[in-house]
């Protein structure tokens, strides 16, 4: 709890107090005008912040070299979230090596706590937290990711390769 | 009567029970693959070890009787390691796809694994490379890779299915289930061997990729498919009911069901059912609350019937349940003095046919409970009566308590021709038939329940009466006959919701879910 | 020849007449039907140029009233029933312990190298199949190779050669 | 020293014709058969101390009298479905002695009051099947076999029912699936055949060499018999030698012989400059010795038993020092993984896991723990089946890598064979 003490005399009158005040704000600014580099805060949003590898952001599911999804639709991913914010809809694949594959799978950001669990459940590499969190939408519906944002969106450039590759997996029996 | 000890417990079994089956009634575990209860011994997992106190070899419990004194154990180490390695044995060859398969959850190698199993593989060379993604027919999807080869499959189509459609071709570890040169498994019971497969090899095609099993609740009910009412268990979550699988009841069907039973979830599901109580009368539909619509209508009939009762009919299909006839034939036939009461009988011409196993003619699942509601008013007119009565144009109003499941009636449309000649039908029913409401110049059509929502019990064709509870709420109007009634009875609610005897009721349907239901008994062998 | 067996995959097999009579007499020959199963594909690989197809099966299926699946199993089971087109000359070099020690894998290496066949293939001209087999039983004379139904033993590779040779143009002309 | 009790008139080549066969003595023993009680003929087997020669050595009287003593028709069958590799003395007396055999099997089946018999022959064998058929016709013929047998009450029918490829055949419940039309795999035990076997009646299953050693004991009594042999393993035995020795084939000896003097005596010893390896005694399934051991063995079920391997089917494998034993043991393993009918998984999984495991060991991948590994496995496998081919695939795995275990660690480290430099897959 603040302690509010009876002020003094000497600070009933307030000019001391705001002189000290105006020092420390021009003796910022100064330092700001003339040391640029050195500035804590940052122009956002044409400036924005570079966080550690580590970071969990947005997801991003990745791909196989021929471009098509990694996920296998295990919903491993889902089972684990604790938020209950990934839905996926499985479907069978034409090609037999592939067996089981996404239709649709869909992650409410909203709902998400950017805990990394799905990221750690998957038994495939196939999805990964990304470095990206600032992404503003104008209505709530756009924050339902589908696959077409989480694997295809513009700044991934056609697709994060999963470091799994298929036919070794097939090649031992997994 | 035998005594045995079995890992110390003293445990009686009847005479030419075998270790396996002693273990099983006296609760204790046992790894096993290859022995099902409902087919013969096999012998070939190799899991199901024992020692037994004076044989120097471990012997396999599935074909070994129970003798007097005989002092068994499958704790030892010499047991556990030989589990251990079996279960090995089993997954030295076994593909690690779990993520994308369909049994992951209720898998067998799964479970047991987790419980006998040895944790550390050394198998370093490749796998045995089997096809995948085989199609055997119009249900079922076969993995060779992950079958292991317990041959229950092949036995339920040469005991019980008796169409020796499966067999196991080549030897030693290219051994592999398939049918003769793509010769499809299509008989009626091919998807019993889903459910016994203790592996992920052999899956349903109507399930496939659908849901993750954990996500899935099971409810104990029995089938209305038919009129042999086998016990089963529907498996749904907060999206719809999603499969049907047997439930083991000795009197009725033993551990199987037939594939056309295994549809029945699909007519319980949202997207085919009628929503919301409507009225529609010249081409104008409403839709109404049963609290507004229903005191209304009663009062309606009530009027009518007293007024002439030859001008109201009352239609009964076999698909309801006995409560629900009592209550409806009570208010009617006892309190109101109505006489028309028809029995609509959707295949008369197959209704005693009987495939030996346990498909049945008669599509529904009460008509014995119906016909012993009718006999013990006297109600004896027949369908030609109604037809006669309708050609005369005597009938006014006409309340049909219609199909649940519409897929076994073929002969709606024909029948609705010949309600058309009443100028208000009250058609009740859990699913959508398009038409219905052209057919009279007033149509009111009430949602009802199916037998997964509601509480009520069901005689079979050998007169057992077997009770069913309320899965969950799937079309929130729906009605079940009894709540019709109350609603048409307003000022006397819920008395016409008769005791039922619960002496003859089948008590195994009331034993409660086991708290977490995703350990309950999933995928247990 | 070979595109004749492969055209035989799809047609439909039938028994010679004196085949049938003998599938009708292995039928109540033995205490049971299915005893009969063993005789009767040997008659059909001898009247389908050396192999049991599947139509061969389907047809057995048919005149025996046995489920094709079954009989399927069984063929499948034994080696002795080729499932696959072989050549005129069906060459089984035995390659188990006791020729083994006798240069019996050798020799099955020679033969495939010198008829230039993989093992278990059929020769262009449809007259070789060379495969390399388990014991044959005739270990005090090894090595030794099985043609058809006759046993060739205390082999060296030009021995074999020759016979195979002798026998090609025996039953090439 | 051979004794031919059997084998004495094998060279004379009339001796396969019922005529020639009758020259001999043929069929008078039978006559004199019919004339004794049944239990009397059961009991001058089991005096003689005959143990079934096909493999595991179970007394042939003792068998016969497992059968239930009702009235029940009744099976005899003839095992010759010799696959076991390094066994072929069963051919040979098949294309030989047709009599012999038949005589031999009319004699038990009238012991054990059969009335139906088989001789089921491995399906390669298409000479010893014609022979016996033939010789199955003569017999006919000459009113040997069928209705009332020379004059006497008992009638009795025999047939020739050839296999198909499949070692598993020769497992006795194996036979019977394979007989019943069905794929040859065993069956589980209980019930035993003696019980419950061909087409669930009771079954006598022999092999030929047991069945044939019935017609000296008819004839001379279990005495005589017994002067061959040792007190245990009486009676004289054909043994199939093969591999590297000068004069490999079949020789009859009395039971108990020393090894030593069947390689070196009767078959002439090793190729010049070769030196003794190794023996495997009965057949490929039989663990293997090697030769400071071989030239301590007798060949009697005992004293094999007692240095942890056995008679089998007396199949005698010699291997010189030119060999190596990884290669062979890969041989090995490679047959079972073959010839494992996929039934029990211990089975199915691990001839399959052995071969691959030599395998790579033989392609020069192999890695230390494997050899650990291999006898691990085996020992899992051991036991654990409903027949005995899993202890058959497992037993020489065990008895190669003990004997023989720094050939396989050389050749893991070094990626090439001992003995002969170079790797399997640079040969």
């Amino acid at each position: 709890m603040s302690v509010v003490k009876n002020p003094g005399s000497a600070s009933k009158w307030y000019l001391p107090g705001i002189t000290i005040g105006l020092v420390s704000t021009f003796s910022t600014m100064i330092k700001n005008l003339f040391g640029r580099n050195k500035m804590i805060t940052l122009n956002y949003p044409e400036e924005k912040y570079e966080y550690g590898p580590r970071f969990k952001g947005n997801h991003i599911l990745t791909v196989k070299k021929d471009g098509s999804l990694r996920c296998t639709a295990c919903m491993l991913c889902a089972t684990n979230c604790p938020a209950q914010c990934i839905k996926i809809h499985a479907a069978e694949h034409n090609d037999p090596t592939v067996e089981k594959y996404p239709i649709s799978y869909e992650i409410d950001i909203l709902r998400c706590v950017f805990c990394g669990y799905c990221e750690e459940a998957c038994p495939v590499d196939a999805i990964r937290m990304g470095p990206e969190w600032q992404t503003p939408a104008l209505s709530g519906s756009n924050f339902t990711y589908d696959i077409r944002y989480l694997a295809y969106r513009p700044n991934l450039k056609g697709g994060i390769q999963s470091r799994l590759d298929d036919e070794e997996r097939h090649k031992v029996g997994i | 009567m035998p005594k045995c000890k079995i890992n110390g417990k003293e445990v009686d079994v009847p005479q030419g029970t075998t270790i396996i089956e002693a273990f099983k009634a006296s609760g204790q575990e046992i790894a096993h693959y290859c022995w099902h209860p409902g087919l013969s011994v096999a012998g070939v997992c190799r899991l199901c070890m024992v020692q037994i106190e004076g044989q120097p070899k471990l012997q396999i419990a599935c074909n070994t009787e129970v003798k007097e004194g005989m002092v068994i154990n499958n704790n030892s180490e010499t047991v556990k390691d030989t589990v251990r390695w079996g279960l090995d044995f089993h997954l030295i060859n076994h593909p690690l796809d779990c993520p994308i398969c369909d049994q992951a959850g209720e898998c067998g190698l799964q479970e047991q694994y987790m419980q006998f199993g040895k944790y550390d593989p050394e198998m370093a060379e490749h796998k045995v490379k089997k096809c995948k993604v085989v199609d055997l027919g119009p249900t079922v999807v076969l993995d060779s890779e992950r079958c292991i080869l317990c041959s229950r499959c092949v036995r339920f189509t040469d005991e019980v299915s008796k169409t020796h459609e499966l067999g196991i071709f080549e030897r030693g570890d290219r051994s592999e289930i398939g049918t003769f040169d793509g010769k499809p498994l299509n008989n009626k019971y091919s998807l019993n061997t889903v459910d016994i497969c203790p592996v992920g090899a052999l899956t349903s095609k109507d399930f496939r990729f659908r849901q993750r099993v954990w996500y899935l609740k099971e409810h104990n009910t029995i089938c209305t498919g038919c009129s042999t009412g086998c016990n089963v268990k529907v498996y749904y979550n907060e999206e719809g009911c999603w499969r049907v699988k047997p439930r083991y009841n000795p009197d009725i069907n033993g551990y199987w069901m037939c594939d056309e039973g295994r549809d029945i979830y699909k007519f319980i599901n949202k997207k085919n059912r009628l929503q919301e109580i409507t009225m529609t009368e010249k081409g104008v539909s409403k839709v109404f609350q049963a609290e507004e619509l229903l005191p209304q209508l009663g009062l309606e009939l009530k009027n009518a019937v007293q007024k002439n009762p030859e001008s109201v009919a009352l239609i009964l299909t076999g698909q309801y349940s006995c409560e629900e006839y009592q209550s409806l034939l009570n208010l009617m036939v006892k309190s109101w003095g109505l006489k028309n009461v028809f029995h609509w009988v959707n295949h008369p011409e197959s209704m005693e046919q009987f495939d030996g196993l346990l498909l049945r003619g008669d599509k529904n699942p009460n008509t014995k409970g119906l016909l012993n509601e009718l006999d013990l008013l006297s109600l004896t007119q027949t369908w030609k009566d109604l037809e006669e009565k309708l050609h005369r144009n005597l009938i006014k109003h006409l309340i049909v308590a219609g199909p649940e499941n519409l897929a076994t009636f073929s002969d709606v449309k024909e029948k609705l021709k010949l309600f058309s000649s009443a100028n208000k039908l009250i058609w009740l029913s859990a699913g959508i038939f398009e038409g219905v409401s052209s057919v009279c110049s007033q149509v009111v059509q009430i949602p009802t329940k199916t037998f997964f929502e509601k509480e009520g019990s069901y005689i079979n064709h050998k007169g057992m009466k077997q009770r069913v509870t309320p899965g969950v709420e799937i079309v929130k109007s729906a009605l079940s006959l009894c709540e019709f009634v109350e609603g048409l009875h307003h000022d006397n609610k819920g008395a016409h919701f008769q005791d039922m005897d619960s002496a003859l009721v089948d008590t195994k349907l009331k034993e409660p879910l086991k708290e977490n239901f995703f350990t309950a008994t999933r995928g247990s062998l | 020849m070979a595109e004749a067996n492969i055209q035989n995959k799809n047609n439909l097999f039938q028994l010679s007449p004196e085949g049938k009579e003998f599938v009708q007499g292995e039928l109540s020959r033995y205490e049971n039907k299915y005893s009969a199963i063993i005789p009767c594909l040997y008659r059909c690989q001898k009247e389908n140029q050396g192999w049991v197809s599947p139509a061969c099966i389907r047809y057995l299926s048919q005149i025996m009233e046995i489920p094709e699946a079954h009989i399927w199993e069984v063929a499948k089971f034994y080696t002795m029933f080729n499932k696959e087109p072989v050549g005129r000359l069906h060459i089984q070099v035995c390659c188990n312990i006791s020729c083994a020690l006798n240069g019996g894998r050798e020799l099955a290496d020679h033969l495939c190298q010198t008829y230039s066949l993989n093992a278990g293939e059929v020769s262009s001209d449809g007259m070789l199949t060379i495969s390399r087999v388990e014991c044959l039983g005739s270990c005090g004379t090894a090595p030794m190779m099985q043609i058809n139904e006759s046993y060739h033993e205390n082999l060296n590779p030009e021995k074999a050669e020759q016979i195979i040779n002798e026998l090609r143009a025996k039953y090439g002309s | 020293m051979e004794v031919k009790l059997l084998t004495e008139h094998y060279h004379r080549p009339e001796y396969r014709k019922l005529s020639g066969y009758k020259l001999y003595g043929g069929y008078q023993v039978l006559a004199k058969a019919l004339q004794m009680e049944p239990k009397t003929i059961i009991e001058e087997v089991k005096a003689s101390g005959l143990r079934g020669r096909g493999g595991a050595g179970f007394p042939t009287g003792m068998k016969w009298g497992f059968l239930p003593s009702n009235h029940e028709p009744r099976y005899l069958l003839c095992n010759a479905d010799e696959g076991e590799p390094g066994t072929f003395k069963d051919r040979l007396m098949m294309e030989k002695a047709p009599h012999q055999l038949i005589e031999g099997m009319i004699i038990s089946a009238y012991a054990i009051g059969s009335q139906k018999s088989y001789i089921y022959v491995r399906g390669e064998y298409f000479d010893s099947i014609r022979i016996l058929r033939e010789a199955l016709a003569e017999a006919y013929k000459a009113g040997l076999l069928g209705k009332k047998i020379l004059g006497s009450n008992f009638s009795h029918d025999m047939d020739v029912y050839s296999g198909a490829g499949a070692y598993i055949c020769g497992e006795e419940t194996g036979m019977i699936s394979s007989l019943e039309g069905l794929k040859g795999q065993p069956k589980l035990k209980p019930p035993f055949p003696a019980l419950q076997g061909y087409l669930k009646k009771p079954t006598i299953v022999n092999n030929v060499e047991t069945l044939a050693a019935v017609v000296p004991i008819v004839r001379d009594g279990a005495k005589v018999y017994r002067q061959n042999g040792t007190e245990k393993s009486p009676g004289t035995k054909l043994f199939s030698v093969s591999g590297n020795v000068v004069r490999p084939g079949n020789y009859e000896v009395p039971l108990g012989l020393p090894l030593k003097e069947l390689i070196f005596g009767i078959c002439g010893g090793l190729k010049p400059g070769r030196k003794l390896k190794a023996v495997i005694p009965g057949g490929s399934s039989a663990p293997v010795l090697t030769a400071e051991e071989a030239l301590r063995a007798h060949l009697d079920y005992e004293s094999l038993a007692q240095m942890g391997t056995m008679l089998g089917s007396g199949a005698v494998i010699v291997i010189d020092d030119s060999h190596c034993m990884v290669d062979l043991l890969g041989v090995i393993a490679h047959f079972y993984h073959h010839e494992s009918c996929g039934q029990c998984t211990p089975c199915r999984e691990g001839t399959g896991w052995i071969d691959k495991i030599l395998h790579s060991i033989l392609s020069g991948q192999g890695r230390l723990q494997d050899i650990h590994l291999l006898e691990r496995v085996s020992e899992h496998m051991m036991g654990k089946t409903i027949c005995a081919l899993s202890d058959a695939a497992a037993m020489p795995v065990l008895s190669f890598v003990n004997k023989f275990r720094e050939e396989f660690e050389f050749y893991v480290r070094e990626g090439r064979s001992k003995v002969r430099g170079v790797s399997h897959a640079q040969m």
